[in-house]
């Protein structure tokens, strides 16, 4: 087997308004039970691949305390793991705090795994993805990089502000970002296979042609002039790239058709252990077409919704297309309907909150309203 | 390194008193209350009580519960100087292959693993009981008698008396007497079968027994009783809280039950924040409750998929529970399926089983039938 | 036994030069095996505190990447463990990134762990304190604060600008900054015992008092209105304020009478574990008056140095006086007195390199020279 | 969960070659190379190999080989879908309490932890060989041939073939006959011990065998012959590189020794870079290396203390060597005292032996000497 290095990716401009004001997107919440970037982390420990580095764009406290022990996802601990990476220097300064310069400030993680071959990953962007078939792709077809693109046919609403490619065969002519005005796209899921010299050529070149350039601008600017390959991946994608579509695309797993591409049996997602017991449905529960995590103690109604660890929700509370996050409370009586309530947040005195689907009510993490 | 006080937990027996649950598993492995198995009980204790290492002494199907306990991970006893040590009968360089002969016996083959970390005490508990217990609180009672052998007691009452190992105290908790199942009790204060023994004195006792051919090498038959032969110090500790010895069919069933109740003092959801049990974690999907899903007095875990009715029931990781079934005062061990429209009552359903379409299962309800495709 | 939190406390204005350049003093090397915050946190562990919090003052990576798994300080990492305290938003400014404004970004951690006592300790001064004596000491005074000192001797050339206690039997009047025109002082060790509910008001205190106080700022402060206890330590204390002082009083350890005051068979100091195999002697190896650590293959001559884990010394080599860091390779013929290499450095061409004793030369890491 | 293979380590013997270095603990427990057990090497080289579920079966002296692989966390086996898992002798539900009566029986009697993992491949390793070896390319040379069974064989001198079981071969590596110990020796190619079975055919020979009263349930005695009888696909496999058995107190001396030979090419301090060996980490100081010492060809570990003089050997932790003491040639296995001026040649010196002042340990050093306290 051919060695390869995993790099996640969390550098985007991707935000969740409140939702990530105080963690990055990689720690939000997902599906009552992981974290976003497990999804992405899982897909890297079920491809065989043994080491990980997570570029980090800011908040490192939040992941350092989700990665843990690091043996949750099923790295071998010994002979590679998850590594942290992260350029504290330019923490506070936007421009500066991109991809590549992550990757040459710890270029010796690279050096010191010298791998065959770097897989490249964000996590904002849910998918099941087996990387060894892109990277025997990638093999097969002698190119120097992959991009791995998915069609589809919502670009309208969709991956707007991502890249979409134009192709010659499976050759890239061009990236270009997808505006919106068109319903089918070959669309780039920022997912990268690329020979390790390359990679660090490509560093080398991007650090000269622009100190604000990052990976995705360099390869695009790269498109004239390598051969880079495209790889068509046909299963579920989404792009969270919003907090209505975090929570449209939430919701939408509640349907068995989408949760089932998704929670596989040979392909498990991994999380973080929290010890925490089996959830208490009491006298007054009437749970239908939800999501539970474990730990809750529920006595009232959920519907369309899904409720995160230890979670309680007080006699005769209804809760309704929403989603709660650990440790809230939502307190008796009260009624939620299109709601994210954040981190143990209270829902106590004020009983009656609603968003709209397109627009969901935000709760504030820790906040009592 | 020495440590104060050891732990060794006695999880070799098959607990027969559980039939076709323990065809295939230790009884302190068998599964508990939606999540966990029974040894987490007295291990998460040990973890809590500040006890670094913790022997546990396996004979009867020692493979999975070997694994399970692995080096304490699950309990956070890996540190540089913690342990979970799993302690196998086994071929020993002096004496050949030996298998465990008794309770005292199986703690008299692992002297030499005590004597390695040179403790002052020795802590033996089973691995079938139910309960929160700090045992620093134990030890510092213990040390303030300078006792010899301090036994946990548990208040039952008259009527129950007789089922247990009695303890007749005087007032200040000096045990003069101890009664196996005595048809007229003396006294309410039950043996909950932990002990905290000083080291020294559990050694020698142990070292003659081993030489009694008569003994059963029990701790209660042979060295509790030559200990109050010899007039040593031994006194009772009262344990006040939620404690249940899971041993047959029954009480297991019950000992869910009981979990199910509000007003059962075991705090398994640590609502005061000081007493965690912990576990294994699986990876399994979040619990999925369809449309059709009606789910009342019951704790679900992680891998379940519900389109039936639950009520008064515990199930286990990945049941799953077809549309228009109903599964009723119920405990659903892991990975079982209940198919469209069949019906379950005061069940225990063991791993893995599969209840078909169209089946009711103990609808009088007048006992717990346990269903398993082991015999 | 009363419930008790450890907080390492990074915040200080100690530097080594190169050697802190990319990394807090707490990652520094020490004693070839150990990084300096081993030192603290072994106290703790052999102190019976199972939760500890790391203030982070900056360069968290390195830190992350030594704590790892975190059960190697034999922490039950179930009910306690280590956590990183870290306050991302102040990383670059010099003036906010104390403290006390980590241990507001911070409080939930207090929070959680709800002590009855919080043990506040610093990486630098490295002593082997058993924080039990302490804290039995502070529940006896019925003090809200103790802080423990050392009577030492040579306060006017060690422990220059920490504080010295004025006192009046156990009761401190006074902190006063140690400028070394006194022999004889009661230095403070900046090692603090407070009751939890104590500490929160005292954080909660300085900040109103001044945006740029620190804990030590706000202890000096309040010594006038609150009984602050005085605990005398008598055992090994040395105050690593700078490079030259952590140079003297590393090497100052290969005296026995001093290293077997640190080494003791009842207080094992703990690290990272590192899979290194043993030290390789060849067959030109005169090594004596050294501490090696694993992993190392020695060919030439050491004597009264600290060799790191492995390092390579070349056939005729001749180190003297001087610490090497972990990797660090010195070729053959090479001369080196009174030098410190760091890291992955490579001693080649220059065949000779003479630092003094007072101004010892420093090799930068992963440098060829 | 399915794995495509799994290993299987036996690690059941006492060794009793190794004479008293095995009175106390199994033989792949026993300290190698100042700083390893033997059985670091078969559980590096699965780590490193991708192998992720591990079984050690164990029966002797038990104890301390189980509590050093624990979960398999020295050597990152600790995932959530990877294990090390101890397989002890026990008392199983069917059958009761029985002993591992030979290789091929323990594998047999843990037949149903294979099935839980489903495997297309079963790798059964020795734990007492000291090599570096790439499982995974073994299992692919397996495949491409469709074996049935796989044996690793080393090219040894005609002199030595006499010594090794012998596969005789056919050019394209088919093996068509096994001699064990052949006075006359017609091929070189020697077993390693090393085997992969299509789980299938393994499955069913094991099963076959145990039906069979005649059999010593041993993988060379037993079940190669009777696959060879049967015209099963068996294929030896050529393994390059150092390969050391450990099986005596020579030559357990001689493979520490060949570790201070710059030439010897099992890369130990993996220059190479692809290949650590893993083990477990003490919390001791550094070497500490007195202005008195000299120290030539040797390994140390931390923990020691050098005041005296070391040549050619090889010393584990906290080996304290006193002032004009003089160590040639030798072992020091963990806690050896040298006191001020002994002088030991040629030896072996068990766990915690003290080394009085004055003596003088085989100083016509012709034979290798075993030291220790244990008979």
């Amino acid at each position: 087997m051919a060695k390869t290095l995993g790099l996640v990716n969390l550098h985007s401009t991707v935000t969740y308004g409140g939702l990530t004001e105080r963690r990055p997107v990689a720690s939000v919440s997902y599906l009552g039970r992981y974290a976003i970037i497990d999804i992405v982390l899982s897909n890297m420990s079920n491809s065989g691949i043994d080491s990980v580095g997570i570029l980090i764009q800011n908040n490192p406290r939040s992941l350092f305390k989700h990665i843990g022990h690091g043996n949750g996802w099923n790295f071998n601990t010994k002979k590679g793991g998850m590594s942290l990476l992260y350029n504290e220097k330019y923490a506070n300064n936007l421009k500066y705090n991109h991809d590549i310069n992550n990757l040459v400030e710890n270029i010796a993680f690279i050096k010191d795994n010298m791998p065959d071959y770097v897989v490249i990953a964000p996590c904002h962007i849910v998918t099941t993805m087996n990387y060894n078939d892109v990277i025997d792709a990638h093999i097969a077809s002698g190119a120097d990089i992959t991009v791995v693109y998915k069609r589809i046919d919502d670009a309208d609403t969709a991956y707007i502000g991502s890249d979409y490619l134009k192709m010659t065969g499976n050759k890239i002519d061009e990236f270009k970002v997808n505006k919106g005005n068109k319903k089918e796209r070959d669309i780039s899921l920022e997912t990268y296979v690329i020979n390790t010299p390359v990679l660090m050529d490509l560093i080398d070149y991007a650090t000269h042609l622009s100190s604000f350039y990052n990976l995705r601008d360099t390869l695009a600017y790269l498109a004239d002039e390598r051969t880079i390959n495209a790889y068509e991946y046909k299963g579920y994608a989404r792009c969270l790239d919003s907090m209505e579509h975090y929570m449209e695309y939430s919701l939408e797993m509640l349907d068995l058709d989408v949760s089932t591409q998704v929670f596989k049996s040979n392909w498990p997602i991994y999380t973080r252990t929290n010890d925490t017991p089996p959830t208490k449905y009491k006298e007054h529960a009437k749970v239908t077409k939800s999501f539970v995590a474990n730990g809750a103690i529920i006595d009232g109604k959920v519907e369309g919704s899904i409720i995160g660890r230890e979670v309680k929700i007080g006699t005769g509370a209804t809760v309704i297309n929403s989603i709660i996050f650990s440790n809230a409370v939502i307190d008796e009586g009260a009624y939620l309907e299109n709601v994210i309530v954040d981190k143990k947040a209270t829902v106590s005195r004020v009983k009656d909150l609603s968003g709209t689907k397109a627009s969901p009510l935000y709760i504030k993490e820790g906040d009592n309203v | 390194m020495k440590k104060e006080m050891v732990a060794m937990i006695l999880a070799g027996g098959r607990g027969t008193r559980l039939e076709a649950l323990t065809a295939k598993v230790a009884k302190p492995a068998v599964h508990f209350g939606g999540k966990y198995r029974i040894i987490d009980f007295p291990l998460s204790n040990c973890a809590n009580s500040n006890i670094d290492i913790v022997g546990v002494l396996t004979q009867y199907e020692s493979v999975l519960l070997g694994t399970y306990v692995g080096s304490g991970t699950k309990w956070g006893l890996d540190g540089s100087s913690s342990l979970a040590a799993i302690l196998p009968a086994r071929e020993r360089g002096e004496v050949g292959a030996t298998w465990y002969a008794g309770t005292a016996d199986a703690i008299y083959q692992n002297i030499s693993f005590l004597d390695s970390y040179d403790p002052d005490y020795v802590l033996i508990l089973s691995g079938d009981h139910i309960y929160k217990m700090d045992y620093d609180k134990m030890l510092e009672a213990h040390k303030e008698r300078k006792a010899d052998l301090t036994v946990a007691v548990l208040n039952v009452s008259l009527k129950e008396a007789s089922r247990f190992g009695i303890m007749n105290t005087y007032e200040d908790g000096t045990i003069y007497e101890f009664e196996e199942k005595p048809a007229e009790p003396k006294s309410t204060l039950a043996s909950m079968g932990i002990y905290i023994f000083s080291y020294k004195a559990l050694r020698s006792y142990l070292i003659d027994d081993a030489k009694d051919e008569n003994s059963k090498h029990d701790f209660g038959m042979n060295i509790i009783p030559a200990m109050l032969k010899d007039g040593k110090r031994l006194y009772a500790y009262e344990f006040e809280g939620y404690w249940k010895d899971v041993g047959t069919v029954e009480s297991l069933w019950q000992a869910n039950m009981d979990l199910l109740d509000d007003k059962n003092d075991l705090d398994l959801y640590n609502l005061k924040k000081d007493w965690k049990i912990y576990t294994e974690d699986t990876f399994s999907h979040p619990q999925i409750i369809s449309e059709d899903a009606v789910i009342k007095n019951s704790m679900l875990t992680q891998g379940c998929v519900i389109n039936g009715e639950i009520e008064g029931s515990v199930l286990f990781d990945n049941v799953f529970v077809g549309k228009g079934a109903k599964v009723v005062d119920s405990v659903l061990m892991p990975g079982v399926l209940v198919e469209e429209g069949a019906e379950v009552y005061k069940a225990i359903v063991d791993e893995d089983c599969v209840i078909r379409a169209g089946t009711e299962i103990n609808k009088q309800a007048e006992k717990v039938m346990l269903i398993s495709d082991n015999k």
